[in-house]
């Protein structure tokens, strides 16, 4: 297990805090959702490389994740952990990101093997994305090549602690430094890189608007956006509307 | 007036332990520990604590609230030891097509997701219910004619009438294995489970589901486990004398299909249909022929 | 008899006039030819103006003498010698409607189904000579077919139609293509076999009883032709006068024919000549062979013709020869209802035999310009919308749709056929029935073809064919309005027809009522 | 003259007003106002509960009397009637015309020819004798044929195609009242009914297969249902509603007046159908449940819009007929009760099927989806009317068809009660489909700019909608209805509550049902939006495609071959076997017909002149 990889941003990095909040009892439902939380983990397991191959012992017989309450899941929407597991070509990752960028917060990704570190026995290859902290941030990496189940497990039951602790919310700054993740996501991709997600509209929606989730990385990205906005239900009457 | 509250919850308490219960006998088939006591509250409560969660549209959403009142309303009509709820009101007939509700708002739903997987989950979740409510209607007719009536209630007494061997199943033996057989197939478990397929079609009609609307999907699920098996124990096992009795038919129904499921990969859609509509199927009718002639 | 009732003079000349609506036209046909080298003009206008002449003395005639049935003796030779006219309302009905049809269908400057835009054809001359003999033509046939309607006698009865063969002929071959003249060679084939079969038959009569006056034969036939040599005399006149009245197997020149000659001569033929050609059968059938086997010989024949013709209608590629199929079909109906005998038979055959004089003539005349293939006629509603109305109206009577008249001919022979009801009889009402659904198909198959959007239809109707078809058609619609009134004239006309015993008293009006 | 001669006469009067001012814009609303003051004097008749009611109006032809009067039965269709061409000619009068008109049609036109259907269904169902029965019963066929070919195109042939059908089948009931008057010497209802019971069964027979026969063909029982869907889907919109909600049910109205009030179900259950053991009336049972099951199964294949529900349409009417010759009191009820609560829902989903047309210029279920988003009104009414159609609780349809299982259920008929389970389930997939493939999926490009129905379009939808739910909550007031029509026709009549059935072997009350069932979604509703988190409405095309970027230009939409798991079982049944009947009918005809223009065509002349040369030396011989 290794530290999480800081790289330098431009904006000041948020303190991560366990929120408590004054009122005893929205404190102990506060208690109760992130016990659920950590007790309740459902993975997306995005087996990009090798490590995918230590990820079915750790949830059968021999290991069990289930009575830790952690299932795979096969749809972002549904998944709470992302698992990479292994290299990220740059292909891949524009699938990772569009993946990550789908799932619901609060939403922990894992990176497993040394590749996803700091690109493994691939460093030095042209077509993979070396550290994958720079384009998303990851709550926990394990290392090794491969890890054995015994390491994924305890990375899991790390991230549990985390998260019981509320100190698991990177996913927050996803939101937050938007542009910092979208930087290095355009110098990889290119100027028209775009998901379909539409990150910033997000941020707004959900109060998680930081001082550095725009910047001009998402300048660049607003000139060649295309729409993103929700098809609203419309009760577009003709006759009710020249009425008016 | 308070039943009708008391119904849906003891519901939803039993489809919760029902749940922990199927999970730990898939975990034991397959020689883990499986997950803790209050695993399917936990992903519930989880589930609805996400904070940021993407929905479709108001018919995906509504659809939700179709799924789970559909089901809330439906127990209601099943009589559980000492409520009649609106067993007099509505009948079997009316029951049967009150559970066909949620499949419908959850049909809705994922059908406003714009998720082709969602879609194919959905048109092979009809097909498969096209194929189960043949026998499940037989069953349905031989037990309403066999008694002479569509209410429950008096379905009940009369199952009740004569202890164990005036019970449906030892009266109409027949059908009682169709209704199991159907009921495998209408819990959607293996070998039944094409239109969940989670590797081929991403879980079919949950591909866009996520936070509350998988939690509003998991609480329709505990519904769903306990309304087969409360239908099952009222048509052929004598309902409930008192709750304890209730309980522990409840669970062993439930706890069949369960254990059958996970020795078993799956069916084609078609294979299903050509399978339920076989065996099932023509077993009904012979049990209605016996009960007939 | 009129003389005997010591009626006024004045009154016996008019049942005189009596004679001139035949001998008008035939007189007019002769001059026709020299009049023509005088003045174009006056021989254009004297066709009309006989005919004209000839309407209006039958319907005064018909007003003035009310309903009861008179006799004309030409020359004043009493009956059984002398050559006879008879008049009940049937016939006076059909003389008044040879001139009258023969004036809306008159062949004028359009025959063939010319477009109305064509240069007038360039030798002058010829083209004169060619409708004065058009017209002669015309002339001669109403004169026939007048005689026909009222001639009291089977010899002249048998000239007459000779008469009109020739006259047909000559009408069809008008247009002088190909396709006419091998047309005109089968109906002369077709006729001439027909016209030996007649005299055949006549033959037979008067070898058996010695005398060709109908009233007689009536009187005689009883005994002497109840018989096999009877029922044989009956086949061979009703196969020779049924080639003109389109009686089954010698039906096989029609298609040809109307799909051949021009539209106009087509509707007179369909629709007026076919008909007075039945009135002579029905006159034999109520008059001298009472017996059950000719009618069941008619009732065969008369299916056959339903079934030939509907079905091959429902194949036919162009429109006249539709009608022409139809028309086929539609005569067995007539055949089929008479056979039924009785006065619901006679009112049902008449019924469905002025239906279809009035239905089929209209349908020609919008055939004038839709002479061509079913094909062509996509789209033609848009430019002769009243042409295509119309034709929904006749093809909803033709097929027997309630209120229309069709519908209550064809629920009177239904009936007829009901009430009597051997196996025969519901083999032909069976029959009847699906050929009317074979009917609907292909006439309604055309009608949808009409409203279809065409960017290049047909040409548009002359004025003239079209105002025909409008009046025929306002006709048409008069009758279901006051279809009360109309049933009780068929009904008394029917009653008149069928009444044996007054035939034979009008004839012979003192003795023979002491006889019988 | 008597209030069903001022009805008649205002119908009349609507025809003429139409042909004469149709061609102007007030038209439309001229025939709404029209059809409610038919409405009007329809209830002024009094013929549900009170005596029937004679019209002054007697004709004599032929010596066969015709008179026309209502009674409940004929007041009850005739309200459906009246009712469907009020709520068509909404539809009709405002936008839609115009466009209509822009489209190069004549609305006078379409306007005469709802009129036309309206007097003429009027005209059948007053018929007080066998040949008025005939005579209404063949200008309806007309006034039918009138609508469906106004559309012309595809409309004329399938219009043309019904022609054949409903002529021949007028045909067949002709022969058949000829057997009758041959029997009994009269059509008069009276006379008939009191003779009718001499008949052998044999002549029985024969009366049901020429007359049954071809009432059946309107109603499009098997195997007669080939026209139909055809015909009523090609007809241009608010005519298509009328004619799917009415039209149809004139073949029940006579299949009635010839089973039931004639014959009595009693005389049918008597005969027995030879080498079986079956009766007549189980014959007839098995035909209606075929009716209902095959035309739904191949509603379930269609990919527009309009044959889907037209074909529904054919199968709906075998739950009619079923109800009916269950025969009891509840299950007759509950045939004639679907004959409105389907009235209402078909008109309703036409008429939003229709809206879409209106709107995106297609019907084919391939190139829809997602317009819900655009159009969520005419949602909710398709969504009403599926789940009406459906068969399922809370909507009127439930009610009815409730009835009908009820009844099977108490008289012991499970195949029958299958088989009528088989044709809902299969609606339920096939409806699905329907308001998946329009409504829901995947908004296309083309459709991003789509509007809401117009007003004038979406009143009378949201009207009929309105009534679905409410006959859904509260069937009391219209079973009333439809138990005086059982008492009219002397069967039971059903023992009915404000809320549904009274019965204590299992009876229905909707009140509650409906009650538990808001309060069901009321508490879903706590649930998930009171316990869940915020959500945020995204963009279509942000789904999961297993980590695919979506692009609007390629479709992500699942509609084609929907049910393809289905069909891969049950598509080799599919063997157009009445297709196959109807191809060899034709071809027979075709045959004969080929054979009748040879004749004409190859009998030589030479042929005759060589008869007459044989017939002169037979004639000198002899």
């Amino acid at each position: 297990m290794t530290e999480l990889i800081k790289t330098p941003r431009t904006g000041e990095t948020l303190p991560v805090k366990a929120g408590k909040r004054t009122n005893p009892l929205a404190n102990v439902f506060d208690e109760l959702v992130r016990f659920a939380q950590s007790r309740s983990l459902f993975m997306l397991h995005y087996c990009t490389g090798c490590g995918a191959i230590e990820l079915p012992p750790s949830m059968t017989s021999r290991f069990d994740m289930e009575r830790l309450g952690i299932q795979p899941m096969v749809s972002p929407r549904q998944a709470d952990i992302l698992l990479v597991t292994g290299y990220v070509s740059v292909k891949t990752l524009k699938r990772i990101i569009l993946t990550y960028e789908q799932m619901g917060s609060p939403k922990y990704v894992i990176g497993i093997c040394s590749c996803t570190v700091n690109g493994g026995m691939y460093w030095q290859s042209y077509a993979t994305a070396k550290k994958l902290n720079d384009y998303m941030p990851v709550d926990i990496y394990i290392a090794g090549c491969m890890p054995r189940p015994e390491a994924v497990i305890a990375g899991l039951r790390e991230l549990m602690e985390n998260i019981r602790q509320g100190k698991a919310d990177s996913w927050k700054d996803y939101y937050r430094h938007y542009d910092h993740y979208l930087g290095h996501q355009q110098r990889l991709f290119g100027e028209t890189w775009q998901t379909p997600t539409d990150v910033i509209a997000e941020a707004r929606h959900y109060g998680l608007f930081g001082p550095d989730t725009l910047g001009t990385h998402t300048a660049l990205l607003e000139q060649h956006q295309r729409p993103l906005e929700a098809l609203e239900m419309k009760v577009d009457i003709p006759e009710l509307m020249a009425r008016r | 007036m308070i039943e009708l509250i008391l119904m849906p919850l003891a519901a939803f308490v039993i489809g919760l332990a029902m749940v922990l219960m199927m999970r730990r006998i898939g975990a034991r088939l397959q020689r883990r520990v499986g997950p803790p006591l209050l695993q399917p509250l936990w992903d519930i409560i989880k589930l609805h604590g996400k904070e940021t969660q993407t929905s479709h549209g108001l018919i995906h959403e509504l659809g939700i609230v179709m799924a789970i009142g559909g089901f809330v309303a439906a127990v209601t009509l099943m009589p559980l030891p000492g409520m009649n709820g609106l067993a007099e009101q509505g009948g079997l007939i009316a029951l049967v097509y009150m559970m066909m509700i949620p499949s419908l708002g959850l049909a809705l739903g994922v059908g406003q997701c714009a998720n082709p997987n969602g879609s194919i989950g959905i048109s092979r979740a009809l097909t498969a219910m096209l194929a189960y409510d043949i026998p499940m209607v037989i069953v349905v007719f031989g037990v309403a004619f066999f008694y002479g009536s569509t209410s429950l209630v008096q379905i009940i007494d009369a199952q009740q009438a004569g202890g164990f061997a005036t019970w449906g199943i030892a009266e109409m033996p027949l059908l009682a294995f169709a209704g199991l057989f159907a009921m495998q197939a209408m819990l959607g478990k293996q070998p039944f489970e094409i239109y969940v397929a989670p590797a081929e079609i991403a879980t079919g009609p949950m591909v866009e589901m996520g936070g509350k609307f998988l939690g509003g999907l998991f609480i329709m699920q505990c519904f769903q486990l306990y309304a087969a098996g409360a239908l099952y124990t009222l048509l052929f096992l004598g309902g409930g004398e008192n709750w304890l009795t209730f309980l522990i038919k409840v669970f062993a129904v439930v706890a069949i299909p369960m254990s059958i499921a996970f020795l078993f990969p799956r069916y084609r859609t078609e294979d299903v249909v050509r399978l339920v509509w076989k065996w099932p199927a023509m077993i009904g009718l012979l049990g209605i022929a016996f009960l007939m002639y | 008899m009129i003389s005997d009732l010591a009626v006024p003079n004045l009154f016996v000349a008019q049942a005189g006039q009596l004679v001139l609506p035949v001998v008008l036209p035939l007189l007019a046909a002769f001059l026709m030819q020299p009049l023509a080298r005088v003045s174009t003009a006056l021989a254009r206008g004297l066709g009309p103006l006989v005919l004209i002449l000839c309407a209006w003395i039958t319907a005064q005639l018909w007003i003035q003498l009310g309903d009861a049935p008179f006799t004309l003796a030409i020359g004043g030779f009493a009956p059984p010698l002398g050559i006879l006219f008879y008049a009940d309302g049937i016939a006076l009905l059909f003389a008044l409607a040879v001139p009258v049809f023969a004036l809306l269908f008159w062949p004028g400057s359009e025959s063939g189904g010319g477009a109305g835009a064509d240069s007038r054809p360039g030798s002058d001359q010829a083209d004169r000579d060619q409708a004065a003999r058009r017209d002669a033509l015309v002339l001669l046939l109403v004169a026939a077919t007048t005689g026909l309607a009222l001639s009291g006698d089977l010899f002249n009865l048998y000239v007459f139609y000779e008469l009109a063969a020739v006259a047909s002929f000559g009408l069809v071959a008008l247009s002088g293509t190909g396709r006419a003249q091998v047309a005109t060679f089968r109906y002369l084939m077709i006729s001439a076999f027909g016209s030996v079969l007649a005299l055949a038959g006549i033959a037979i009569l008067y070898m058996q009883t010695g005398t060709l006056n109908l009233g007689q034969l009536a009187q005689l036939a009883p005994e002497t032709l109840n018989n096999p040599i009877g029922s044989a005399a009956f086949a061979l006149m009703l196969i020779g006068f049924g080639v003109k009245a389109e009686l089954f197997p010698v039906n096989t020149w029609v298609p040809e024919v109307y799909a051949g000659a021009p539209a106009r001569v087509s509707a007179l033929l369909a629709g007026l000549v076919s008909k007075l050609a039945v009135l002579v059968i029905v006159r034999l059938l109520v008059l001298i062979f009472p017996q059950p086997e000719a009618a069941q010989m008619l009732l065969v024949l008369g299916v056959l013709g339903v079934l030939t013709g509907e079905f091959a209608a429902w194949r036919a590629k162009d429109f006249p020869r539709m009608l022409a199929f139809s028309s086929i079909g539609q005569l067995g109906i007539v055949f089929v209802a008479f056979s039924i005998g009785g006065e619901i038979g006679l009112l049902a055959g008449l019924a469905v035999a002025l239906h279809h004089l009035i239905v089929k003539s209209a349908l020609f005349g919008l055939a004038v310009r839709w002479n061509g293939s079913l094909e062509a006629l996509a789209g033609a509603a848009r430019t002769s919308p009243l042409g295509a109305a119309l034709f929904v109206l006749f093809a909803l009577s033709l097929v027997g749709v309630p209120p229309l008249p069709g519908f209550w001919a064809k629920l009177t022979v239904i009936v007829g056929l009901a009430e009597r009801g051997t196996p025969l009889d519901i083999t032909a009402l069976m029959s009847i029935l699906l050929v009317t659904a074979v009917e609907a198909s292909y006439l309604f198959r055309v009608a949808i073809r009409l409203y279809q959007d065409n960017p290049d239809p047909v040409a548009r109707h002359a004025r003239r064919d079209l105002g025909v078809s409008a009046l025929l058609g306002a006709v048409l619609v008069a009758a279901t309005l006051g279809l009360r009134p109309v049933a009780d004239v068929l009904g008394a006309g029917a009653a008149q027809l069928g009444d044996r015993a007054g035939y034979i008293e009008t004839v012979f009006p003192s003795h023979v009522a002491g006889k019988d | 003259m008597t209030s069903l001669d001022h009805l008649v006469l205002v119908s009349a009067l609507t025809l003429a007003l139409m042909l004469l001012f149709g061609r102007m814009r007030i038209a439309g609303r001229l025939a709404v106002v029209l059809y409610a003051v038919q409405f009007l004097l329809l209830m002024q008749t009094g013929a549900l509960l009170g005596e029937p009611v004679a019209s002054s109006l007697t004709l004599s032809v032929l010596d066969l009397q015709m008179h026309w009067r209502y009674d409940a039965l004929s007041w009850f269709f005739a309200m459906i009637t009246i009712g469907a061409g009020f709520f068509c000619a909404w539809y009709a009068a405002g936008v839609w015309q115009e466009r209509y008109r822009e489209e190069g049609h004549s609305p006078r036109l379409f306007h005469v020819a709802l009129a036309a259907n309206v007097l003429t269904m009027l005209i059948l169902l007053g018929s007080g004798d066998l040949l008025s029965l005939f005579i209404g019963w063949e200008l309806v066929s007309w006034a039918s044929f009138l609508l469906m070919a106004v559309g012309g195109g595809p409309a004329g042939r399938a219009a043309l195609r019904y022609l054949v059908y409903a002529f021949s089948g007028g045909m067949a009931i002709l022969a058949g009242l000829m057997l009758i008057y041959t029997q009994t010497g009269s059509l008069d209802y009276a006379r008939v009914l009191s003779l009718l019971g001499e008949l052998s069964d044999g002549q029985v027979w024969l009366l049901l297969l020429l007359i049954g026969g071809g009432f059946a063909v309107k109603m499009g029982l098997l195997p007669f249902h080939l026209w139909q869907a055809a015909a009523y889907a090609e007809t241009p919109g608010p005519g298509s509603s009328f004619l799917g909600a009415i039209s149809a049910r004139m073949g029940l109205y006579a299949l009635i007046m010839l089973l039931v009030a004639m014959l009595g179900i009693g005389r049918l259950t008597a005969m027995e159908v030879p080498f079986t053991f079956l009766s007549a009336r189980d014959l007839i049972a098995w035909i209606a449940a075929l009716t209902v099951i095959i035309p739904t199964y191949i509603a379930l294949q269609q990919h527009d819009a309009r044959y889907l529900l037209a074909w529904h349409g054919i199968g709906q009417g075998g739950y009619m007929l079923l109800g009916l010759m269950v025969g009891n009191a509840v299950g007759s009820a509950g045939g004639l009760f679907h004959v409105f609560t389907y009235g209402i829902t078909q008109a309703a989903l036409l008429m939003a099927v229709f809206a879409v047309v209106h709107r995106t210029g297609t019907a084919d279920l391939n190139k829809l989806g997602g317009l819900v988003a655009r159009m969520p009104l005419t949602f909710l009414v398709l969504l009403f009317g599926i789940i009406s159609l459906a068969g399922l609780p809370p909507m009127a349809g439930f009610v009815s068809k409730w009835m009908v299982y009820r009844s099977l259920v108490a008289e012991g008929m499970p195949l029958l009660f299958v088989a009528a389970v088989v044709g809902t389930l299969g609606t339920i997939l096939s409806v699905y489909k329907l308001i998946h493939n329009i409504f829901l999926g995947q908004l296309r490009i083309e459709h991003e700019q789509v509007r809401e129905a117009p007003l004038s379009m979406l009143l009378p939808m949201l009207g009929l909608s309105t009534l679905i739910f409410l006959v859904g909550v509260t069937p009391g007031p219209a079973l009333s209805w439809v138990a005086a029509v059982q008492a009219s026709l002397g069967l039971p009549p059903v023992p009915y509550t404000l809320g549904g059935i009274e019965d204590p072997r299992g009876g229905l009350d909707m009140l509650w049902l409906v009650g538990i069932l808001m309060a069901g979604f009321g508490v879903g509703a706590l649930i998930f939006f009171g316990l869940g988190g915020r959500s945020k409405r995204v963009h279509q095309l942000d789904n999961y495609a297993g980590g695919h970027f979506l692009t609007a230009d390629v479709r992500y939409q699942y509609s084609d071959n929907f049910y393809a798991g289905l069909m891969h079982l049950i598509g080799p049944w599919y063997r157009g076997a009445f297709l196959w009947l109807e191809k060899a009918l034709t071809a027979t005809v075709a045959f004969l017909s080929a054979v009748m223009n040879g004749f004409y065509r190859y009998a030589q002349p030479a042929l005759f002149v060589l008869a007459t040369a044989v017939a002169l030396l037979a004639l000198t011989t002899a």
